[in-house]
């Protein structure tokens, strides 16, 4: 039998142990809210108008994606393109670069609650944009900007030199080099970032009370305001009158993150491959 | 006529000279080696020849680089010169994409749209490296999955996809085996007649084997230049013989 | 077009800059209004009471002293974790676990508060070890996310040098390659405090919520930002001046460990 | 070893599950969903004779109108003559933002005691009588059960449009029946017609009038199909601020105005709604005279057995 030294057994100890710990508490709060949620889910939960009787959480699952798809279509490209500034073009230490990447770690440091005020004193009151599904996008793209901002960073740090080198001397540009090489590349990385972002936009809700409102409607426009599926179940939950539809919403919420999480994952195996269509 | 003159030619990163007044010059159609020890600066003269070295911060470059007569650090642009000289690297680097694709992409840069002509440009420069039989049928395949000595092929094959005129190797098969290694030297010697290959080697034999003509660096100085058989049978230079023969480096 | 990206990259710091304007704008007349020392030093927080008392030593307390027993319970589960599922996991169980990670993640804050309530505060009741236990879950995926894909970007031949030295596996792994991922590392362990102190909904419904010293980590206790978010609804003038001091205080209290931890990174680098 | 490792993992794993459904039982079954079979009573750990069981207070977050209402009921609030005002609760009192926390960390603990609106009663809890009343909406209409407090919407200013009728509408017989099948004590009806009036009002606030305003404005569909109400739910005096502010056109408040908030805005009493104090099913007190009651929310009765 191969001596295996203490001290391996010991550290493969308390990495499995850590790894049981995250899945037992993983499984425990999943089957807590299966059980407690499940068997309030009834068709009625998805008719298109809420009202107090039967409380349907379609309009709050519409608002959901919408939020998500507004906050990443404004925070994306910035995160990107931020990414892309600290890893392709800054040099290693000029003062901006601190400075940025300064203010993003503080930007991730910030909790919810501060940027619902700051939402609601900037996008609702000053800006007069009223509670709005506008107001709760920009305040979320603001939140995930960070996220996506680092693990933007992380997988273009991640992208080995030499394909740079090798795209140089074919004399393509940088701008080439970058969008052609090295971000097909990354897209799993930067997948990651967003897979994260969906997830905490889905779980938000004391910055969203404050600048998307309440409202339980799908919102005819930008300016309309809305709730999210935990906003929803907030409010279910908050009087003690609909607690199970609370619960049941948070099934249908796990199931939203979920899917997001597979397809987001397809997406990355995919572009992975970097084929480059004629 | 000659491909490249360099005249005065020196080169700092930050304070560190690593290049002092060079004068050389390649001609056409010639295996020119560039030999000495590790650190002599015979990569650096390398990739300054396709500006590579911009993007080393901190490096500065004095006198002249001619490529057929045009100044390349002039106000040639950049990426044309890498066109025109082209550059395989010492650890095979293909793209994580399909063999179509790394061949392809070069082409697609400089503008080639239609699909026959790229389908031709893959077929031609693949041949041309000598790997096509090897990879005809996998072209769809990511590039990764081949071995060592095919990717390099494969990272010549890439170079000659956007005819260049001059194509300049880093020690390109000091990662390789013995078989790999002969190979790309029967390679070189046939693409002698269409491209000036400048080739920067610690391997001594395959300077003899291939080279036309042999320049020996020692700490940032060209110390001679001249025909490979008289490098190798009557150096001028006590310090080339001693390199040659093998007694230090 | 570098100036393109150079500007998006501006955009974090131009957000800073608006939540600083806005909320120094509006939190510090109020907080000058208090008195700086009564605010922060103050241990009576009685904003209906007329005269109102504005005082939150009770919450910084419990703000550091949740914060603290969740890094304590979540750190080192949450760096095991990502050594686990980029160095350790067998490909079939990685399949299962690392959506699973992904999804706590997206598990909304109000659910962990529900799951709280049931399952922590009968046993340990509303208290600092409950909050601590519950902020020590929820900042696990965070914190395993990221610090495994700075594990994973770690360069294969510092692994295998190790081993061709005859280190074991563990060995290599804990000596080798968490080291060298120190910043990534280090970068989750600051968004998981972040997310810690930042967390609002679960919090509340296990802590208790006393605004008062507490002097065990079993009593109940009030964070800065569960003091924000229970009165922000009903806060008028001055009260709500205090509220959003109470956020320029964190907001400074963040900024300050950050502006620490990287120095502290940069003197490692 | 490897083996063994997955077994026991796997185990783990599944007893985590098992767990997780098991305290999902045990947990209370919030909402009117009597219907419920696993509603088991009382809390998951076994605890001594509730008797020598010490009092955990739970009360609401400091302006909740509920709150407010309540401690002004039983003298909980010191009113000095010079204007000051002092709140008394004991420092030691859990603090819940929700009805729901209030109702679930009562039911989860025996020695625990906390009030709640009427309307959100539910069997996970017991509601002791006051001064011998007990907490329904017929002893609060007769004055027999005086722990009450009213419903309020204020508008800046005189209501017109939709807003005037909407409160017109309420006010009426029709808007009181509504009230009265939410659990809500209803006022005396006043004449009203609709004059059908359109355009889009929004009405913000208190999150425990919520619940019947919801009903309120479905109901109010149904007469006035062309206006659109919408409703936004946050605390009481964030309603009246943003009435105050022009922000929205009705505001609704679980507690009286405060002088500020009455100089700008117009209040209309809707509803009353009793205040139940609630403690354990296993808790055999089933009586408590307001003066033990404030003694308990204000830390000077700490043991059960001492009540």
């Amino acid at each position: 039998m191969k001596r295996i030294s203490p001290s391996e057994t010991f550290m493969a100890a308390i990495t499995w142990a850590a790894a049981l710990l995250t899945a037992g508490a993983l499984l425990y709060i999943i089957g807590f809210i299966l059980w407690r949620g499940v068997p309030y889910i009834t068709p009625s939960l998805f008719a298109p108008v809420y009202n107090s009787i039967n409380v349907s959480l379609l309009p709050a699952l519409v608002s959901t994606v919408m939020m998500a798809v507004l906050s990443l279509s404004f925070a994306l490209p910035l995160g990107i393109g931020a990414a892309v500034y600290l890893a392709e073009y800054a040099r290693r230490g000029n003062r901006a670069v601190r400075l940025i990447r300064l203010a993003a770690e503080t930007l991730a440091g910030i909790p919810s609650i501060v940027y619902g005020l700051f939402g609601m004193l900037f996008f609702v009151v000053w800006l007069g944009w009223d509670f709005s599904l506008l107001a709760g996008s920009c305040t979320l793209a603001i939140m995930i900007l960070p996220l996506l901002l680092r693990s933007g960073e992380e997988a273009l740090l991640s992208v080995p030199d030499s394909y740079r080198e090798g795209s140089f001397a074919l004399g393509a540009g940088k701008l080439r080099t970058v969008f052609r090489i090295v971000l097909p590349a990354a897209i799993p990385g930067v997948l990651a970032g967003v897979v994260l972002a969906v997830g905490r936009i889905a779980g938000e809700t004391a910055a969203l009370i404050y600048t998307a409102g309440t409202v339980a409607q799908i919102p005819p426009d930008v300016f309309a305001s809305a709730r999210t599926l935990s906003v929803h179940m907030y409010a279910l939950s908050r009087e003690g009158l609909h607690t199970n539809e609370g619960y049941a919403t948070a099934v249908v919420l796990l199931l939203v993150v979920i899917g997001i999480n597979v397809i987001a994952a397809r997406i990355a195996g995919k572009i992975g491959g970097a084929h480059e269509r004629v | 006529m000659n491909v490249f003159d360099i005249t005065d030619l020196n080169l700092w990163y930050g304070k560190f000279q690593a290049l002092q007044n060079i004068n050389m010059s390649a001609s056409e159609a010639e295996i020119t080696a560039l030999i000495g020890p590790s650190g002599c600066g015979k990569s650096t003269l390398l990739k300054t020849l396709n500006r590579m070295n911009d993007l080393v911060p901190g490096c500065r470059v004095t006198g002249s680089v001619c490529l057929s007569g045009m100044d390349i650090y002039g106000n040639l642009n950049v990426n044309d010169l890498r066109k025109r000289v082209g550059m395989v690297f010492q650890k095979p680097n293909p793209f994580p994409m399909s063999v179509y694709d790394n061949i392809a992409f070069g082409p697609r840069t400089h503008g080639v749209k239609s699909r026959y002509a790229l389908d031709e440009a893959v077929e031609n420069s693949l041949k041309a490296a000598a790997i096509w039989d090897e990879v005809k049928d996998r072209l769809r395949k990511s590039a990764l999955g081949l071995s060592g000595g095919q990717q390099q092929r494969l990272c010549i094959a890439r170079a000659l996809a956007v005819k260049p005129e001059v194509l300049l190797l880093d020690e390109p098969t000091s990662a390789l085996d013995p078989i790999s290694t002969g190979k790309i030297e029967e390679l070189l010697l046939e693409l002698k007649n269409d491209y000036s290959i400048i080739i920067v080697t610690h391997n001594m034999q395959q300077a003899t084997r291939i080279s036309d003509q042999t320049a020996f660096f020692l700490l940032g100085e060209m110390i001679e230049y001249d025909s490979t058989e008289k490098i190798f049978s009557m150096p001028q230079d006590k310090r080339t013989e001693d390199y040659v023969t093998g007694r230090f480096g | 077009m570098r100036a393109v990206f150079f500007l998006a990259a501006l955009a974090s710091v131009l957000a800073v800059l608006l939540i600083c304007l806005f909320l120094f704008g509006n939190g510090v007349p109020a907080l000058l209004k208090i008195g700086i020392f009564k605010f922060l030093a103050g241990q009576e927080w009685a904003p209906s009471d007329v005269p109102p008392l504005f005082g939150i030593l009770p919450m910084i307390a419990g703000s550091l002293y949740v914060t603290a027993c969740a890094l304590i319970l979540g750190v080192p589960v949450g760096i095991l974790t990502a050594v686990f599922l980029a160095r350790v996991c067998p490909p079939r169980l990685y399949r299962f676990l690392k959506p699973g990670v992904d999804l706590l993640a997206g598990i909304p804050s109000v659910v962990y508060g529900f799951f709280g309530m049931a399952a922590l505060v009968p046993h340990f009741h509303s208290s600092i070890l409950s909050a601590g236990i519950l902020l020590g879950v929820m900042i696990l995926p965070t914190m395993a996310g990221i610090a495994e894909s700075a594990l994973r970007a770690v360069p294969e031949h510092y692994y295998e040098g190790a081993l061709a030295l005859g280190a074991g596996h563990y060995r290599a792994v804990f000596r080798v390659i968490l080291p060298a991922a120190r910043s990534g590392v280090l970068a989750a362990v600051v968004l998981g405090m972040g997310r810690a102190v930042g967390e609002t909904m679960a919090v509340i419904m296990v802590a208790g919520n006393q605004a008062r010293m507490p002097n065990s980590i079993f009593q109940g206790v009030r964070t800065l930002t569960a003091n924000i978010v229970m009165e922000m609804g009903y806060a008028a003038e001055l009260h709500r001046g205090a509220l959003i001091a109470t956020g320029v205080v964190l907001f400074v209290f963040i900024l300050l460990v950050n502006l620490c931890l990287s120095a502290l990174n940069r003197r490692i680098t | 070893m490897r083996k063994i490792g997955y077994i026991m993992a796997a185990v783990l794993l599944t007893l985590a599950l098992l767990a997780g459904c098991g305290q999902g039982t045990q947990g209370t079954q919030g909402g009117q969903s009597s219907q419920s079979s696993q509603a088991t009573p009382g809390s998951s750990t076994a605890t001594p004779e509730p008797e020598a069981q010490p009092i955990t207070v739970v009360s609401r977050e400091d302006g909740s109108g509920t709150r407010g209402a309540f401690i002004e009921l039983f003298g909980i609030e010191q009113k000095e003559a010079d204007g000051t005002r002092k709140d008394l609760t004991t420092k030691e009192a859990v603090i819940a933002n929700q009805t729901e926390v209030v109702l679930v960390s009562v039911a989860g603990d025996a020695g625990c005691i906390g009030y709640v609106s009427l309307g959100s009663l539910n069997d996970s809890v017991k509601a002791v009588d006051i001064d011998g009343a007990a907490a329904t909406t017929d002893n609060v209409k007769s004055g027999m059960y005086s722990v009450s407090r009213p419903f309020i919407i204020a508008t800046k200013g005189d209501p017109s449009g939709v807003a005037a009728d909407f409160i017109g509408y309420i006010l009426s017989a029709e808007g009181q029946a509504v009230v009265q099948s939410s659990h809500y004590i209803p006022l005396e009806a006043a004449e009203w017609q609709s004059g059908q009036p359109s355009g889009k009002i929004t009405v913000a606030g208190s999150s425990s009038v919520t619940p019947l305003m919801e009903k309120l404005t479905e109901a109010y569909a149904v007469v006035n199909p062309n206006a659109v109400i919408e409703i936004q739910m946050s605390d009481s005096s964030a309603g009246l601020t943003a009435a105050i502010d022009g922000a929205c056109d009705i505001a609704m408040s679980s507690r009286d105005l405060k002088e500020t908030e009455a100089a700008e805005l117009t209040p209309v009493k809707i509803a009353i709604d009793g205040i139940a104090v609630v403690v354990n099913k296993d808790n055999p007190v089933s009586n408590l005279t307001k003066d033990q009651v404030k003694a308990i929310f204000t830390g000077e009765t700490l043991q059960w057995s001492d009540v």
